[in-house]
Order: structure tokens, then C-alpha cells, then sequence
């Protein structure tokens, strides 16, 4: 079985997404393996969970965790990059407690180590 | 309380899709021109894509908000200038999907940029 | 080994395809996609078709089409239009992929 | 009185924001009325609460929060802009209650009127 | 009405610098600042320097020695360095503004 | 766990201080370095002016990660190329901030290209 890993690093609100996605979709109905996606640079930008896109356009963060459910699909987000954007796995209030995420549940906080080991299982690596 | 009349440039220089460079300044553009601001828009470069005839983004899954290019009028935008010379470097016709555009030389089109008093590009 | 050239963006607006173009080597495959189906009409497009006899070149449909590119004057035999299907088949029959975007 | 109204479009993570610092700055000690700053685009990313900058880069956030205390400059976010890359005034966690924002305090989210009228005050609008 | 020009892009990246050049007017001033700075080893720089009799070019110092851009052989008749301070003035004392970024 | 060595090109096509490009390309090429992937940096277009000799990012309040640059070695980064044409064409000479430097014809930078199984570009 022929195995790739995506590398996004376009943001949810822009077409280019919306290629990668139907990209990764064909590629798995095609019966390629997609080992994970790695999300880097503006590409964390797609696992905010408080992402509001109007109503009628283009839902991507829906789609990615349509494919996450739906195939099992890997969501990896580069936890450097998602710092620089606002994203982060602890959030410490008033009390200093960690409380909750911005991070969608779909999506898996991951150091750029995963890429590389992505990169070293994947037949293809390609950047979207 | 908008408290004077500005002369208001909105530059297009984008194609549509691959960035929102061309909803964000539609979106300047129509609140501009219902706040009463006297509102021009100007495609040049690959902005001019955006004026294309049938274009069908539904085949990319995008909303097609140059549909919305059609209300310029109902938001009272004034003028809307295309840049000749950008048409022509990429084959395109002066055929676009909304009318009352007007086709400007280099010249004429950097003479009613340079009308405006306040220029914001996309 | 052969590289899959992804190219995304306007060649009027920035300076990938011309970039591109200098590492295309025999047998190389080239897909315009996104922003990248503008280049059908630039002056580049010429080197590119002038390695029609030793790449392929290809285009995907629907970027095409939603953009209103019109490819129908250019022969099948220098351009093929292709579905994103066939852009993954083209994934895996060369040895990389680089993205010009 | 000269005015000024600033318009940012860049990240906190992009030189290109540091520039509008410095200019901005450079603005109001030569005596003009920088009347406000409206952040578009990705310039919104800049009032994320939760951004978090390696220690030793640029710290833009610190340096909004800054000149809004410093001189009063109002530092508006376009909402719709902001909502597109998870930012929000209103969270609703399982208890459906509102309870916290993830925009910075020293930010306003503001609508596109807010530029109209910027624009129409200011005696010159930069884009930057 | 004159327009203060900021270039900020590098033009053997993008098609802002040419853009620009294609709107400019007597009395325009232009500044290279950011990645602008790049642009004076760009060939457009000769189109903008022939238009120096009938507008003002300047470069932000800070922006292009970060760079190690060097200016130093280009004519002050034609090139003028200024301080982030000086571009606000020429924000002033021009009409209007444009960013080609 | 990291079961094959892969031979990788990190292209860098982008100025060092107005995008992320650079840095981001640079922590990519470190940690595929340390984990002892075949490592590559390949500089074309804009790409070259990170190589440039004598920048002062502290001009513009910037963090000088190309001082990093020099830790290429200690990261076993295997080759440094750069596209000769690109450096000509900006007017830029081969005296790098940095050693070890391969200056190569746009010609043999493309054959280099060619030779590696993943390609990620900046």
C-alpha cells in the first residue's frame, strides 16, 4: 500500500486549503494510505476551535474533522507555530489553573519531530 | 459620527480565490459606499481577475462573492476603473460580469488613483 | 529521478514559475493548479511548451474552469487537463514533489 | 493638529508589524494625533490573548499593549476578520455561560464602521 | 494631489515595484523600506531612477542596513536616506498614500 | 521511531526578516538534521539574501536567527547549495556569513534538487 504525509501551510480561510483537502480525500479514496498531515506555519490556523467562517462558505475546519472521523486521519499541528498564533494547550485564568484548550479536539499538538518521522514512513511527502 | 465626505480608493490587485485579499476590500468597499463615502474601486494587475467573466468557483467549493460585485450600484460606489494594460498582458477581454466598468489607459488610471484621498490596497 | 513541480501561483504576480522553470529537468511532470492556471496565458508558458518533447505538462480542470481558464486552444499533445485523482496517481508515478507556491 | 489613522495588516510574528510600531511611534513623538489603528487580515492576530512569542524575538504584543497605555491609542480589530482566525468575545464552555475572551485587553473588536470613521476623521489614512 | 509610494516587496519576488512604477506622477515621492530596500540592485531601479528629475526617491537607512543593502554609490541627487521620523513627515507632506506590499 | 534515512531539500526562496519563511525553514532543517535524516539547505531567489554577509537585524528590532546558520555542522547538515544565477541577478558575491557554502549553475542546482526524495519549500 502506497503511503503519503501533507504538510499545510495555508490557512483555513483560503482556497488553497480547500486543494489540499480534496487532495488528501482523493488520495485516500484512491486507496493510498495517508499516514497523518502535519500542519505548519499559517496551517495551525486550521485547528482553532474558535474559528467562526460564515455560514455559507467553504467549512474547512468541518471537512478536516470529517476526514479525522470518517478515515482515521491523523492532525498533526506544529505546537511552535501554533504559539506564535495564538494556540496553546494550557490556558491559565484567574486561578491558574489549566482549564481548557483552543485547540480543536480533531487536531493532535505535535513537536516538528513528527514531521520528521511522517517523513520518514511516507513514500511521498508533499507540501499544500 | 462620519463627520466628512472622503474620496475613497479601494485597489484590487489580487486575483479572487487563492487569498481573501478580494472579499476583504469588497467588504471596505461596500461599507465605505453605505456610510456615503464617495467609494471607487480599481482592478489592476491580477486583480482583474476578479472582473472575468464566468468564472464558476462553486467548482473549487468557494463561495462566489463576486456575485456581490453586482450591488455596487444599490451601495452607491462610484466609479469602478480597470487597468488596460494588466487586460492585456493576460489576453483577457473588457467583457466582465458587472457593467458600468470603465477600461483606463496606464495613465488615465494613475490620474483617478491619484484623485483619491485615501488608497487602500488589497 | 524525476520531481512532480506543484505550481500554485500567478506568474504575473510573483517570481515562482520562472524559478521553477530553471529545475525542470527530462522527464520532470509540471500540473498548473490554483492561481498557477493564470500562467496559460504568460509569455513563460512558451519555455514551458518548448519542453513539451521531454516533460509533461498538465493542468487541472476544475481549477481551470472555476478561474473561467480556457485551455481548448492548446493541444493535448503540449497540455492535459487532468482531475485530482490523476494529480495523486502523478504523486506516486514520480520519485518527489516540489510545491511552487 | 496633524491626525492619523494607521491600518495593520500583518501578524505579530511579521518585521512588517514592527515597522508599523516604530512608525506609529515615530508619529505620535513628532506630535501627530494617531487617532487609532484598525488591525485587518492577519493583522487581527495581534490582539490573541494567548500568543506566545519565544522570548527572545520581538515582542509585538508588548509593544501594542504599550502604546495603548503610554499614549491612549486605540487599537481596534475588525470582528469579522478576528472571528475568521478564532478569535472571539464570547466562549461558551459546557456550561454554555460566557465567560472569557481570548482577545487582548489593550484591543477593541470594533466593525468596519469603526474604519469609515477613522478614515473620515484622520487627515491621512496609512496602510501599513 | 501627490501620492507617497511605500514600497515594501522585493521586486524580483513580486509585481508590486512594477505596479507602482505604472502609477506614478511628478511630484510622487517613493520610499523603499522593508524588503523594498532590495530593489536597488533590481533593473526597475534604472525606470525609477529616470523619473528622479520629476520625483523624490528615498531609502529608510535602518531598513536597508539591516539587510546589508548598500547605497552608498548611488547619487544623493537621486537617492535620499531618511529616518522612520522623516517618513511620517513625507506621510504629511504628500496628498495621499499607497502601500505596494 | 525513525526507521529510514531520507535524503531532504529544504529550499529557501524567501528574504530572511518580512516572512517566517526563513526561521521556519531553518528549524526544519535542524531538527530533520538531528534526527539524523540526509539534510539539505538549497538557497534560490530572494532564498540567497539570508546568506548575505554583515546584516544587523537589531536595525529593525529583529532576532538574528541567522547567527544559527553557523550551528549547521554541529547539526550535521550535509550540504549548503547555492543557485548562482539567483546571486548575480541581485548583484551579491559568494562571500557568505557562513562556510561551507556550494555555489552551484542553475544547472547543476537543479540536478542536486533532483537527487533528493523530499522537497519542502520556503
Amino acid at each position: 500500500m502506497q503511503t503519503l504525509a501533507v504538510m499545510v501551510t495555508t490557512p483555513p480561510h483560503s482556497n488553497l486549503t480547500t486543494t489540499a483537502i480534496d487532495y488528501i480525500e482523493c488520495a485516500i479514496q484512491k486507496g493510498i494510505k495517508v499516514i497523518g498531515v502535519f500542519f505548519y506555519q499559517d496551517g495551525v490556523l486550521n485547528a482553532s476551535s474558535y474559528l467562526s467562517l460564515p455560514n455559507d462558505e467553504y467549512q474547512s475546519i468541518k471537512q478536516w474533522q470529517r476526514l479525522n472521523k470518517e478515515y482515521d486521519l491523523p492532525l498533526h499541528i506544529c505546537v511552535t507555530a501554533g504559539e506564535k498564533r495564538g494556540l496553546t494547550d494550557e490556558i491559565d485564568d484567574q486561578t491558574g489553573k489549566k482549564t481548557q484548550t483552543n485547540i480543536n479536539d480533531a487536531f493532535i499538538l505535535s513537536g516538528l519531530g513528527e514531521l520528521v518521522e511522517l517523513s520518514s514512513k511516507a513514500d511521498r511527502v508533499v507540501q499544500l | 459620527m462620519i463627520n466628512k465626505k472622503q474620496s475613497i480608493a479601494i485597489l484590487n490587485s489580487t486575483a479572487p480565490f487563492a487569498s481573501t485579499n478580494g472579499k476583504d476590500a469588497l467588504d471596505l468597499a461596500l461599507i465605505f459606499g453605505s456610510y456615503e463615502q464617495n467609494t471607487s474601486l480599481f482592478f489592476q494587475g491580477d486583480g482583474v481577475y476578479q472582473l472575468v467573466k464566468k468564472q464558476s468557483p462553486d467548482k473549487i467549493s468557494t463561495k462566489d462573492y463576486l456575485k456581490t460585485f453586482a450591488a455596487f450600484e444599490f451601495y452607491d460606489i462610484k466609479h469602478i476603473y480597470v487597468c488596460a494594460a494588466s487586460l492585456d498582458q493576460r489576453a483577457l477581454s473588457d467583457d466582465f460580469h458587472i457593467d458600468n466598468v470603465t477600461v483606463l489607459t496606464t495613465s488615465e488610471f494613475s490620474k483617478e488613483l491619484h484623485a483619491r484621498k485615501i488608497i487602500l490596497r488589497f | 529521478m524525476t520531481i512532480l513541480h506543484l505550481i500554485r501561483s500567478s506568474a504575473f504576480s510573483s517570481n515562482d514559475l520562472k524559478q521553477c522553470i530553471s529545475n525542470i529537468e527530462h522527464y520532470d511532470n509540471v500540473v498548473l493548479l490554483d492561481d498557477g492556471c493564470y500562467n496559460i496565458n504568460h509569455p513563460l508558458m512558451k519555455q514551458l511548451q518548448d519542453k513539451s518533447s521531454m516533460i509533461n505538462l498538465y493542468i487541472v480542470k476544475d481549477h481551470a474552469q472555476a478561474r473561467a481558464v480556457n485551455f481548448d486552444d492548446i493541444s493535448k499533445e503540449v497540455l492535459n487537463s487532468i482531475t485530482m485523482t490523476e494529480l495523486v496517481a502523478l504523486t506516486f508515478s514520480n520519485d518527489s514533489v516540489v510545491t511552487w507556491q
